[in-house]
């Protein structure tokens, strides 16, 4: 099975990729771009093929090392 | 002093580290490859600058889980000193020996170039050998340097006396124009709860040599050779 | 044996880059048709780029010899010897293209490919340098080019832990749509400890070591034939992406290595990876090579003999090892988690032979498809002379000194410090002169002695004169080196041009070989390692032709070297050589008046080196306490970098016999050099007996430059200017 | 309105990120671990309402921007 983790910066985390990003959409001309964060994606291949299984191990490896959860997020995406 | 060099895939400021802790303590220290579960008893533990594991993913999270650091981490615990020069600075953040977490760059942008730093304690290991409100200058080169913790954790390592060193400019004005990447309260380089642990993003150990161009990092070996010995 | 019968069309031919002949004498060698495997093998061997076929003729005249050269050009890098034991290995690459399609990837690859030509021959890489050319500052693509470029350098090369210490950028319109990404690594070995790559000892296993394979980089030709349509998306060519983290773990695997006595011979894979590697160094053995194609570790299924042959991956390597030491290799690569892989042996029958599936997917010749790669002698014309620009025909300038303060912000002179700051430059603890200096000098670890390295070229010289252009691109680098107090060893180079088959073009590309050919032998300064870069070209427009050139020299005290900053106030300026105020080619003729015109300033290679001389001598007998030489901009430039560096002013006269004011300023007249001294006597004694001129022109001190007859300007107005412009248009206002 | 574009690494680019993760979940233990792939999560907070809109001129940053194209592939979800 598949999984997708999203990892998002937590809201009090000022996002200094977002901000650039937002930056450079303006000056491209971009209008109404209110705000942008930056996460990281990470799409795992496991051998795993029970949903509740691989969504149980996929959160343990977030906790351990996918996410940094002083600053992160994360929320994980199964795709069967 | 006894010490020991953790080596992980990529470090690539282990020589640097090795070449002034020979120099300044006339002894050599023990080089440990990351794989190797254990290594013999040292009075310090340094954990050089580099990009482990290419600082992928996050700069330090791959090395933090590396099988020497459970060692690292367990020793840390009984009291021994560990010093973590930038990417060591990250790894200890990652493994939970210091808090906060070490993020981009505000300006987006590797830098590398000299900074300033006031020294905020001299009632440490690291930092007996410097005045309370010196100013050193040590050479930065990091993209991951811009610390990060809540207001809460920030207070806490205040009231504690836990910040070793803040960003300032060369006349010891802190902050402003002197901090290099957005590190919240301008902080450099902090301690654990006990001060056995320090963590920094500047290089001491690459200020350690004249002909380098500076050498306010030798106070900092020095220090612990006089301290460990 | 049967090989796969290909059916090559006269299309397929053209699009690997045959001309009908090219391709006539394929079939001669063979006397059969190629597999497409073996089509795609010819290409890549008989390409510009691996075969040098429009440059070898010219490139064999330049001096490559000396009694301290241990390797000159043929094997990955240069190797000199530098004393006590010790060799250093340089070589500068170009990676043009790439860098102009992929910024951040093509740049880091540069660096990667760059630092695998040097500790592949088993030295440890000390030093990257970087020169670059980027389009106008105002073309739309400019600042993007120049910030993935820089990031890419810097994240390549701080990551795998070698300090990035110097190099150059300049901005010219001939570069708007082809950039120039020159990539310069030197290294340190032990001179009884080279590694070379003649294959030897028939029967020897051929070992693959790094990261896997995959369809990166694999010549464009593919996906137009019919063999390769099954999956045309999977099988479509990709950008290279570097892996820094990979390389580290490989430079620290094959140095390992490198202490056993396991490795015959070794070549990193570079352009047309595992064909390239496993022909030259067949070819070089004078001896075959079976591959098996399946045993080459793969990342993607699928992958055809024509892929894995062509593809260029980064971060691998091929060796030969010693009978009886591949589990001694195998524990190295394993304990730094690199794929290692026996893929096949050294044979006596002079062929190539590439096995997969059990099918021969080809068998060539080895010796014809190095030796008799074509070769041409291409018509060129000489580059016609330009008139001198007489100072009478520059207007005079009513404020030579607000012309000073354009010329130190305008793009080509203005600090590299955005630039240089992305780079880690002071990781390995010997950076002793870090970028912004004249050369960068890095001590050989362990020791008091060191390394000074530095790039340069000026290509509106080479343009305007070509000869000239040549020798000063030599000569500026040797001048580069003595300023920091070095003795220049030797150099490498990169020959950027446009289309060689234009006879224009290569008259550029003769004439810059032939000056700097005179310059190198008259500085005993040989050609130790190079690269050609041609066809950089677009829409018809060639670039300015840029032989940038990479000096090293040694300085045996590291303590005793000199840098630009003046060292205190009240010492004496003195400058050593002739100023006759040689405006032509200019930059403040191009700044101040718009003009590129005029012959370039002459080089007098023989006042060079006698100057030269006479400079490091100053400098290492104590009596030099700053030097800087005198290159664009002038001496007033060089004046004020000087300033800048330290903070502290200067007050100047123009001696007896100086040129009109701004011709004494920003004349570009060559082999000079500023120092200050606390004894200006004994320098000017030491000079009229050396036969070099030089001249007392001013004193250290204050915060002002003054110029007597023109004004002054604080030194703070000026280091304003010139750290402005950088930082300020990469952030979109300037 | 907000829109979410995930950035991937186009099949057949080599994805070093990616790699490292997937030796270093293997190293922590976790078994079966087929393949990794890192990409970007880029979280935009747009003034436009309209959705079919809102897509076009995230599809042209995309194109401008976000993604580099000769690497990259992206995905833009809307999310109104
Ligand atoms: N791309 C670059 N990377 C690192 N350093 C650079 C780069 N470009 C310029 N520098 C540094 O800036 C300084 C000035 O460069 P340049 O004007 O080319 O010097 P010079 O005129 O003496 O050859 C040198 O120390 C050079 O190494
Ligand atoms: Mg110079």
């Amino acid at each position: 099975m598949k999984a997708r983790v999203h990892v998002t910066l937590k809201s009090g985390v000022l996002d200094p990729q977002g901000t650039a990003i937002q930056g450079a959409l303006a000056h491209l001309g971009f209008e109404g771009v209110q705000g942008v964060r930056q996460g990281k994606l990470i799409e795992l291949d496991l051998a795993e093929s029970d949903p509740v299984r691989g969504r149980a191990v996929v959160e343990e490896m977030c906790r351990r090392l996918l996410a940094n959860t002083v600053i992160e997020n994360y929320a994980i995406e199964v795709v069967p | 002093m006894r010490s020991a060099v953790i080596v992980f895939p990529a470090s690539n400021c282990d020589r640097d580290a090795e070449t002034a802790l020979r120099d300044i303590t006339g002894r050599a220290p023990h080089m440990v490859w990351h794989a190797e579960g254990t290594f013999p008893e040292v009075d310090l533990i340094v954990l050089p600058g580099g990009f482990s594991y290419g600082d992928y993913l996050r700069a330090g999270a791959m090395a933090a889980h590396s099988p020497v650091m459970r060692e690292v981490v367990a020793r840390a615990g009984r009291g021994v000193p560990v010093l973590g020069i930038c990417n060591g600075f990250q790894i200890l953040c990652e493994s939970g020996l210091l808090p906060g977490a070490l993020m981009r760059n505000a300006s987006l942008k590797f830098l590398g170039r000299d900074v300033h730093v006031r020294v905020e304690t001299s009632q440490s290991l690291f930092t007996s050998r410097y005045a309370v409100g010196a100013v050193a200058r040590m050479p930065i080169a990091h993209g991951d340097g811009n610390y990060f913790a809540d207001d809460a954790t920030l207070d806490r390592l205040e009231e504690r006396g836990q910040i070793a060193f803040r960003y300032c400019l060369p006349d010891g004005t802190v902050g402003g124009a002197g901090n290099p990447n957005g590190a919240r309260r301008d902080i450099a380089g902090i301690f654990n709860e006990t001060k056995t642990v320090l963590g920094l993003m500047p290089h001491p150990e690459r200020a350690a040599d004249p002909l380098l161009g500076g050498t306010d990092g030798r106070a900092m070996f020095e220090g612990l050779a006089e301290a460990l010995s | 044996m049967t090989l796969p019968n290909a059916k090559i069309s006269p299309e397929t031919v053209a699009q690997h880059g045959f001309t009908p002949d090219e391709y006539a004498r394929v079939l001669r060698i063979l006397d059969r048709e190629p597999t497409m495997t073996e089509l795609g093998i010819f290409s890549v061997m008989w390409s510009e780029h691996c075969s040098y076929k429009s440059s070898k003729k010219w490139l064999r005249t330049l001096p490559t010899q000396a009694p301290w050269v241990i390797c000159g050009p043929g094997e990955n890098a240069g190797v000199i010897d530098i004393g006590d034991g010790d060799a250093a290995i340089f070589k500068m690459e170009s990676h043009n293209h790439p860098s102009f399609i992929e910024p951040y990837q093509g740049a880091a690859t540069g660096v990667g490919g760059i630092l695998r030509d040097v500790f592949t021959m088993g030295a440890r890489p000390v030093a990257n340098l970087n020169a670059l050319r980027f389009g106008r500052p105002d073309h739309p693509k400019t600042r993007y080019l120049v910030s993935g470029v820089v990031a890419g350098i810097g994240g390549y090369g701080n990551c795998v832990g070698v300090p990035t210490v110097g190099g150059e950028v300049n901005f010219h319109p001939a570069y708007d749509g082809n950039i120039l990404v020159n990539a310069m690594t030197v290294g340190l070995a032990r001179a009884d400890r080279i590694f070379y790559s003649a294959a030897a000892g028939p029967g020897n296993n051929v070992v693959y070591v790094g990261a896997k394979t995959g369809r990166d980089g694999i010549h464009g030709a593919t996906m137009a034939s019919a063999e390769f349509t099954e999956d045309s998306e999977a099988k479509r060519p990709t950008v290279q992406v570097g892996d820094p983290f990979t390389e580290k773990l490989l430079i620290e695997a094959c140095l390992e290595l490198m202490n056993e006595d396991a490795i015959v011979a070794i070549q990193d894979m570079g352009a047309a990876g595992l064909t390239s590697s496993s022909v030259e160094m067949a070819g070089k053995g004078g001896l075959g090579i079976t591959l098996h194609l399946d045993r080459v570790p793969m990342r993607e299924p699928g992958m055809s003999p024509y892929e894995i042959m062509l593809s260029e991956s980064q971060e691998r390597m091929l060796m030969i090892l010693r009978p009886g030491s591949e589990d001694t290799a195998r524990r190295i690569f394993e304990k730094w988690e690199l794929n290692f892989a026996v893929i096949g042996e050294v044979t006596e029958s002079g062929r190539l032979i590439l096995q997969m599936d059990g099918a021969v997917a080809a068998d060539l010749p080895v010796g014809p498809l190095v030796d008799e790669a074509p070769q041409y002698d291409r018509p060129w014309v000489a580059t016609p002379r330009r008139p001198v620009v007489a100072v009478g025909d520059v207007p005079p300038n009513p404020d030579p000194l607000a012309a000073l303060e354009r010329l130190v912000g305008c793009p080509d002179l203005a600090s590299r410090r955005w630039v240089w700051e992305q780079y880690d430059s002071t990781v390995m603890a010997d950076t002793v002169q870090r970028p912004g200096g004249d050369a960068a000098v890095v001590r050989v670890h362990g020791k008091s002695k060191g390394l000074a390295i530095t790039t340069d070229c000026t290509p509106r010289y080479c343009q305007a004169d070509p000869v000239e252009g040549g020798r000063q691109a030599v000569a500026e680098t040797w001048r580069n080196l003595t300023a920091v107090g070095a003795r220049p060893l030797a150099i490498t180079d990169n020959m950027n041009f446009g289309n060689p088959e234009k006879p224009e073009i290569m008259g550029q590309f003769v004439g810059c070989i032939q000056g700097m050919g005179e310059a190198c032998k008259a500085l005993d300064y040989p050609v130790v390692s190079g690269n050609v870069s041609l066809y950089n070209e677009t829409e018809g427009r060639a670039i300015l032709p840029t032989p940038a050139i990479g000096g090293v020299g040694i300085i045996d005290d590291v303590a005793s070297c000199v840098r630009v900053a003046f060292p205190a106030e009240g010492q004496d300026l003195v400058l050593i050589g002739r100023t006759e105020g040689w405006l032509g080619c200019s930059i403040y003729l191009r700044e101040v008046f718009g003009r590129e015109t005029g012959a370039p300033p002459p080089v007098d290679l023989a006042a060079e080196r006698r100057n030269g001389d006479f400079v490091r001598d100053l400098i290492l007998d104590g009596l030099a306490t700053a030097c800087h030489d005198c290159s664009d901009g002038g001496l007033g430039v060089a004046v004020a970098e000087m300033a800048m560096a330290s903070g502290i002013g200067a007050r100047l006269t123009l001696p007896d016999g100086a040129p009109r004011i701004d011709a004494w300023l920003f004349g570009e007249d060559q082999a000079r050099y500023l120092v200050t001294t606390r004894d200006a006597d004994a320098v000017l004694a030491g000079a009229v007996a050396a036969g070099v001129p030089a001249a007392r022109i001013g004193t250290t001190g204050g915060g002002e430059l003054t110029v007597d007859g023109a004004g002054a300007i604080s030194v703070d107005r000026l280091r304003t200017a010139h750290e402005r412009w950088f930082p300020a248009w990469m952030a979109g206002d300037a």
